[in-house]
């Protein structure tokens, strides 16, 4: 029985920690909320140095050659910091989306920049706020010209490339294609969302040169496949920031008397925080199994991938909103920091799709899998 | 059982109709309280305009005593004149806490020489007031008050900081609780003053929320002078002054409007979910029942109480649950109203966001509605003792001497 | 404003609680529960007595002619001391159904019965687990034949007629049937149900004769009046068995002590109980909507109707079951009174279908009339 | 990370099934302490000779040291163990509490002689113990203890009475903690021993519940003789070793299986509504994800339990969490099944009710389960305080002696 970790990638979870400890206070997530800066360079900067942008690409193209294990204990502990770092975006979803549908000469081209952080890359889904589906995917490519609009788009002001999930007019199947974002015929407009310490663009893209990736017939399993990795992955950063709120809250139940006692003696409060404890250790097992399926690419993971996504984003959600209201009046100000992780989890539990979403894909894959 | 007016509300609200229709400005800013501060100014100018025209014509403060320029009318009298005003844009938000809470404490404790020279002319506005009770240690344990004021002569220096003061930028004059001595227990120590919001040693600062709004202010008290006489009942007995605003202040904790059930609605006909209509999901439509129950419930407990008020009867204790209820539901509501939206959920661009962001908002804003006026948790003790008759919770706080009191930082 | 029973309506309410307070403590639904009696005879004479079967019967037929409002506030009563009495069937659905679906000569014959508590009507609607509904409803009836089965129905083992919801193969639409019980063809086989304190039998018709009743051409619709009818009644019925369920809990809890309190200062207990009003109060006051629209015939009588139910069935099921939870092991004994609202909580919040079926049903109507 | 046997654990297991496979009886009658009375001689027997053949092979108890008959095994190793035998319908229900709670405090705190004599036939079976804490007026508050015990020469007289004591109809022997002093604060006046359930004016009673079952008992003391030699601990010290037993009380309670998602599934897929099948409701299908996800997150929350035992290291807390979850969610589940099926929901024939009214019993017996072994309330106190490190509540029962606490009726 070894359902945990290893020692190294413990090591590896504590290297990070203390690299962000340092370098990413809460007071970073704070300068970009409030000045205009798109992400803080110098915390990615730090985190390219550490090699974590080439975490799981092949060492041929440049990169660690290391597993999804590794990738999850570096997200726990982003979301942990709320790290204001197009992390997901380039890491979780490109990079991943290049290595498993990239054409050789795509991956030669852009792993490596990846890996050495000199590019910074994303994935266009969402065209609407419908759901977005097999059916409803509007953004089109023939031969190489893309036309359509994305939004929202993690990190698209900025980003260097995009992976965007297309209709492959000549196939008429959904696929997807890299486009270089300083190609003619794409207009960025920055998005203002609820988590302004995170970049989100809407992208039109009229005519623009465009690669189509390498997704055979597939056609819609590739973006689920892009989607339950990302949901595994973003799942752990959706830890780290619940464990940061519960944790914040317990500090202030110890510190702040009211009637003359901690309020944390409260059963209220305790109760509240035991219920924040209870769902984060089940999105936290949950999250194991998705991380073991993810590395083992194992025969439940797409239903692990839905479970994690569900658990993580109910305990992320919960805990956020209750910090808030564990430290009452001050926990509601501007200068209070209960807020990074209140906007957070709204940023994480919806990028690849809400939690409605997510529990109806979970039985679909039940019943297909005839456990339900 | 029906919701028609007695033949004498049916009079006293045609009479109160012909005088709107003939008075009522035509375009007026409404809200005030809650706009940024630049259009105040100018937002308060014509608030004053029309809160004279009110008091003149007595519906400033319907129940009031005539002495005090009131009708001497019947609460129903009242909610009946706000049914009626709602109907038009009038300007307001500046007078609701001068003239709810601060100025029936005056008319309880001050002497009658004070309310000649303040009551009138916060009734029509000339003079705005404001409340200075909550501080930074003192939330839901209000008496908790460190502002502390040392007599000297035949006056008291006050120095401390307050902290959620509405309108305090704007006020003219402010009730203020402080703690006249440290030495014994926590309700034995405060007495209650009226004071000059433009005395020397006041800094007022807005505070700024996670919703962007700076709907409050912290004012800080630096040597501020105070003449005893502004003093309201006894040193040492401002507890019980500050109960009489209390009081006043649980009939003020109104329900704001919020995206409800019909909005959710409408988003869920404007949005698709597994490629159907999202008001066709049995979850989508089991919530917009839960919501419209809650809904409905309430606007009905408000029909029994208003019964009761125009029976001449005291309200049942049924009124107390209307924030219990709607604050939890705002963010509940908004927050799967964000869910059903996906990644485009996060938006909060009202030209781009469904239904102006207004999802997006409330779900920002409801975080501070839960704990502001009584967190869902004191509340829910509020009914439980008062309501239900439950004991308190056990209290370490009461014989102890304030100044002997465990702190935290 | 006048949203509030009239002073007479009081009394009455107040005559039937004496009465109750007397004749129909907690004992008497314990001893039909522990024995093999299907209902307390005693009470049902009384309430005859007092002429509460004929409460909303014209005065022709030997009723009372009083309005829906009374019947409202006798429900209160007998749900607050969970009476053992086939009120809600006899009076609710059957009698309630004859008034606005008889023949003039069925309501000649049975009214007058039904007031003066000569006989004991019930109404057979579900057939199986699945929800009833236009389309699965196989009893049937061809000329005055009766065919199907009906399970479960309330006060099935002994009731003297029942309305019967049938497929009319004549005409092939849903309609209403009168059968009396003990006609030839009919089987009755008493159910094992979670409230033994009421009586419910399957019943099994072959052949036995029975009477159309006059429902024209609304169908299905002429089950849903009778539905929506009962829902309001019943929800007063919720709403007293959940006051008492309250008061119950708040009683021990004010006289409990652990470590040295009474386990009502604790906050747990405060919040719980606390939740329980608010669901109550938030019951009552739709309800109250749902009386005058009953009473009045008025527009939003079904809205009104399914939300009283939705609301009720949630105080009541909320109530009754932490009530016990209130209680601790002791209210999980036999010997607690406190089983005999979990029991009825469910008897009432599943006999016109389930929560899920009518808040279906209140969306719905809400969607007809575009309100959401 | 992986779900498979070390080398070590992968040998043992094989020499376990090896084992097994050879004795385990083919057909043997499971639960036993939740039969029905009558049944339960049968069992018993039945359960003697398998347990006394486990105990020949050390299996019995795998951690205990050898001279104690056990085979001083690891904790995985006893896990493995069980796993493998769960394979098997072997009996018991009989043992579980002398063996996982009352011999362990033997253990620690009894004679050597004393060990000689009852351990042994503890373990084989022949001799069954159960544990007499809980009283009418000492649930939640374990000490609250009242029945009392006076010495008499060399021995005790207790009168007083216990209840929900599992097995005490069947059981040769119980461990008792006692009031010997009501003059002193709760914790510092009890007093623990163990005694001979056959002792004259030793009188059981099942209580009945809702549910039907009787698994419990009432047990009454009326004058019975205990020697002090059968003593455990000190005078006074009786809280310190019922912590001991009480701690290997919380590695007892375990998660009953339940009927889940897939049962509710199964329910779903046989039903309709709206003319649909009840599994393409979109509210029956979140719910079913919402379970599933908290039924996973318990399977593997064990996973990392049984991982930490594996390596040799203490388990987290995280294991105190299983009961918090599956009770209330036995009790929702089962509702929301009923609900489903509408009328029929309350027909709890297991002839006619689908899935042989599963969810109808598990409805009544998870209102029992939310509170047996401590309620959902003070499981969240147990998290809040050993795990996160938060404050007890406000203890007024400390300082004061037993018999000047207040007690209400």
């Amino acid at each position: 029985m070894n359902f945990d970790f290893s020692e190294d990638q413990k090591l590896l979870k504590e290297q990070v920690s203390r690299f962000l400890q340092d370098k990413c206070s809460l007071n970073v997530a704070r300068s970009i909320l409030e000045s205009n800066e798109q992400y803080s360079k110098e915390v990615w900067r730090g985190l390219v140095e550490l090699g974590l942008t080439g975490t799981t690409i092949p060492e041929e193209y440049g990169g660690l050659g290391l597993g999804a294990l590794e990738l999850c204990v570096i997200a726990e502990e982003l979301g942990r910091f709320a790290a204001p770092v197009p992390f997901s975006s380039s890491v979780y979803l490109a990079t991943e989306a290049i290595k498993l549908y990239g054409t050789s000469k795509q991956k030669e081209l852009w792993l490596p920049k990846l890996a050495s952080g000199e590019i910074i890359a994303t994935f266009a889904l969402s065209e609407s706020a419908s759901e977005p589906s097999e059916k409803n995917i509007n953004t089109t490519i023939i031969g190489n010209k893309l036309n359509g609009k994305k939004l929202p788009v993690p990190d698209g002001s900025y980003a260097d490339i995009c992976v965007v999930v297309v209709r492959d007019k000549d196939s008429n199947t959904i696929s997807l294609a890299l486009v270089e974002m300083n190609s003619k015929g794409i207009t960025k407009n920055e998005l203002k969302t609820l988590d302004p310490s995170r970049n989100h663009a809407e992208l039109i893209f009229k005519d623009s040169p465009a690669e189509i990736m390498e997704t055979g017939s597939e056609s819609w399993l590739c973006v689920e496949k892009c989607l339950d990795t990302a949901a595994i992955l973003i799942a752990f950063e959706q830890i780290g920031g619940a464990e940061a709120s519960l944790s914040m809250a317990k500090e202030y139940a110890l510190d702040r008397y009211a009637f003359g006692r901690q309020i944390g003696s409260y059963q209220a409060i305790k109760h509240k925080l035991a219920d924040m404890y209870v769902k984060i250790e089940l999105a936290k097992s949950n999250c194991y199994y998705g991380a073991m399926m993810l590395n083992d690419d194992g025969g439940d993971f797409k239903i692990a991938a839905a479970a994690s996504r569900v658990a993580a984003t109910d305990a992320f959600n919960f805990a956020a909103q209750e910090n808030i209201q564990t430290h009452g009046g001050i926990g509601f100000t501007w200068e209070a920091d209960t807020q990074f992780f209140y906007r957070r989890s709204q940023v994480l539990g919806l990028a690849l799709g809400g939690l409605t979403t997510w529990k109806n894909k979970l039985v679909n894959q039940l019943e297909e899998k005839n456990i339900a | 059982m029906d919701f028609n007016d007695t033949k004498e509300e049916a009079e006293f609200r045609s009479k109160v109709k012909a005088w709107l229709k003939e008075n009522a400005p035509k375009s007026g800013k409404s809200g005030g309280r809650y706009d940024p501060l630049d259009v105040q100014d100018e937002a308060i100018k014509e608030a004053r305009n029309w809160q004279s025209k009110k008091a003149e014509a007595g519906y400033a403060a319907i129940t009031w005593p005539k002495e005090f320029g009131g009708l001497e009318g019947t609460p129903i009298q009242s909610v009946i004149y706000s049914q009626e005003e709602s109907n038009y844009n009038v300007p307001g938000g500046f007078f609701e806490i001068g003239l709810g809470m601060c100025i029936p404490t005056m008319m309880a404790w001050a002497t009658p020489e004070q309310n000649e020279r303040y009551v009138k002319p916060a009734l029509n506005g000339e003079e705005v007031w404001c409340q200075l009770f909550s501080e930074p240690s003192a939330g839901s344990d209000v008496a908790g008050i460190r502002t502390k004021a040392e007599k000297e002569g035949d006056n008291w220096i006050i120095n401390g900081q307050k902290v959620w003061t509405s309108g305090a930028h704007f006020s003219d004059f402010g009730i203020i609780v402080v703690r006249t001595d440290p030495n014994v227990p926590k309700h034995k120590g405060l007495s209650f003053f009226f004071l000059d919001m433009k005395s020397e040693g006041i800094d007022v600062k807005p505070i700024r929320q996670i919703s962007g709004g700076a709907n409050f202010n912290e004012v800080f008290f630096n040597d501020v002078r105070v003449p005893d006489s502004q003093r309201l009942g006894e040193v040492g007995e401002g507890w019980k002054v500050a109960l009489t605003t209390l009081m006043n202040e649980r009939l003020a904790i109104g329900v704001p409007k919020s995206a409800d059930y019909s909005a959710l609605t409408k988003l869920a006909k404007e949005i698709s979910l597994n490629d159907k209509s999202a008001i066709s999901n049995d979850l989508v439509r089991s919530k917009i029942a839960e919501w419209y129950v809650q809904a409905e419930g309430l606007k009905y407990t408000k029909m029994r109480t208003l019964t009761a008020l125009s029976k001449g009867e005291t309200p049942g204790p049924e009124s107390s649950i209307g924030k219990i209820v709607s604050a939890p539901k705002m963010q509940d509501l908004a927050s799967f109203a964000m869910d059903l939206q996906g990644a485009s959920g996060i938006i909060s661009d009202p030209e781009i966001a469904l239904l102006h962001s207004i999802f997006q908002n409330q779900w920002l804003s409801a975080a501070g509605y839960r704990i502001a006026g009584g967190t869902d948790e004191i509340l829910r003790n509020i009914v439980a003792e008062r309501v239900l008759g439950l004991p308190q919770d056990v209290r370490v706080d009461k014989a102890v001497a304030f100044n002997e009191l465990p702190t935290g930082r």
